[in-house]
């Protein structure tokens, strides 16, 4: 799977927007947007580490990360949802409407979440 | 909100010091990062985390009611050059209506058309997306030249025009689900 | 396997001592402690993120963590070695002298890296 390359960062310290409310233990790196929508919410619990440039958008419900959880550098977790205690998520992955389990481990660079169409395209390159 | 115009820094590939120039109408998240010769229409949403940076490659132009939405980042390469559809010569055009979502990365020569969707994370370089095209997640596009309504699925690596001719089309669903997640963009623009 | 349960933190910050070397970006849950004894020492490269509670401890040597690699709350580190950049540590995992690869994932509550003898006891319980 692509991944894109590692991008500079423009912003020294974090982004908070709309509903959102944080433990004051939780680690949050530099670059990290957490934004909420109208009617959204997040819910960051305690001991929580947020790798730098990870950005979690809330949209049309709640994103609860819970205790414990450590999300990698550059991860974007879009919709609402739940991403377990103890989880870790590998950095630049994509979690859409995330249903992690706790103590769950996703691989860096991952896509969990997402309904749309896939195409095989392997065959087309091959004439 | 007071929309930042930042005048590019002299480097050594961009000595001039052209700014921004910013539609009234467009929304501007104080969040993020302008530099150089950008051209923003009217009613374009830029989220916050975003970085559009004309100092290597320009100018570039973003076309009314498009939308760049959190951490993306437009750049472009000193050289090469796509043609706008105003016939002049651009580092990064992007066309009328289109999404860039979240964490995409459009880095010149390259040229997305009206009513396209850039999935999340999704990089775009050194080619041309053709007008209606829906681009998925994580999906690469370079050195191509995508026709107009061709579906590109999520991890698709795109690298050659054989491959980019026997894309298949967009659906009303894939439709359905790329609009979808541009909503979730909407509720910022205030 | 066993895994112990949660347990209270008494550190509300990161305990860091010896040659310890930290990028800016770096995110450390609360509870963490990183300590490198007389010559050894840690580095941690820009955008790790490490979890609540996790002890790294460099011993006779050097403990590299890569770029972008994500520790899981309460991951114990011994030793010497490297973590590959992206890679993803799940929680309360135990890395004795690690040499973890790029984007590797090891799961919650695993031991790497055990040299000790093992024994099996199945067969001894019958009886």
């Amino acid at each position: 799977m692509y991944r894109s390359p590692p991008q500079p960062l423009n912003n020294a310290s974090a982004f908070v927007s709309g509903d959102v409310t944080i433990d004051p233990s939780v680690a949050i790196a530099t670059g990290a947007i957490l934004q909420a929508d109208r009617d959204s919410q997040i819910v960051i619990a305690t001991g929580v580490c947020i790798g730098m440039g990870a950005i979690v958008h809330a949209h049309q419900g709640k994103i609860e990360i819970e205790a414990g959880a450590s999300i990698g550098a550059g991860v974007l977790v879009v919709g609402h949802g739940t991403i377990g205690a103890k989880a870790c998520i590998g950095a630049e992955t994509t979690l859409l409407n995330p249903a992690i389990a706790a103590k769950q481990v996703v691989p860096a660079g991952s896509i969990v979440g997402d309904q749309s169409r896939s195409v095989t395209l392997s065959s087309a390159s091959e004439e | 909100m007071a929309v930042r115009s930042l005048a590019a820094p002299p480097t050594p590939w961009s000595k001039n010091l052209a700014e921004p120039k910013i539609d009234s109408s467009a929304y501007v998240h104080s969040f993020s990062n302008i530099i150089g010769d950008v051209r923003i229409g009217a009613n374009v949403l830029v989220a916050p985390g975003t970085s559009i940076r004309a100092d290597e490659g320009f100018p570039f132009s973003i076309g009314e009611n498009s939308n760049i939405q959190d951490g993306v980042v437009i750049h472009g390469l000193d050289e090469g050059r796509v043609k706008g559809d105003d016939g002049q010569s651009y580092s990064v055009w992007i066309g009328k209506n289109t999404s860039i979502t979240h964490m995409a990365l459009v880095h010149g020569p390259a040229y997305v058309g009206n009513n396209c969707f850039i999935g999340f994370r999704s990089t775009v370089f050194n080619a041309r997306v053709g007008d209606n095209c829906i681009v998925m997640m994580h999906a690469l596009i370079q050195d191509v030249e995508i026709p107009p309504g061709k579906y590109i699925p999520s991890g698709a690596i795109i690298t050659n025009q054989q491959q980019a001719d026997r894309l298949p089309d967009v659906t009303d669903a894939d439709l359905k689900f790329s609009t979808h997640v541009i909503g979730v963009n909407q509720s910022l623009a205030a």
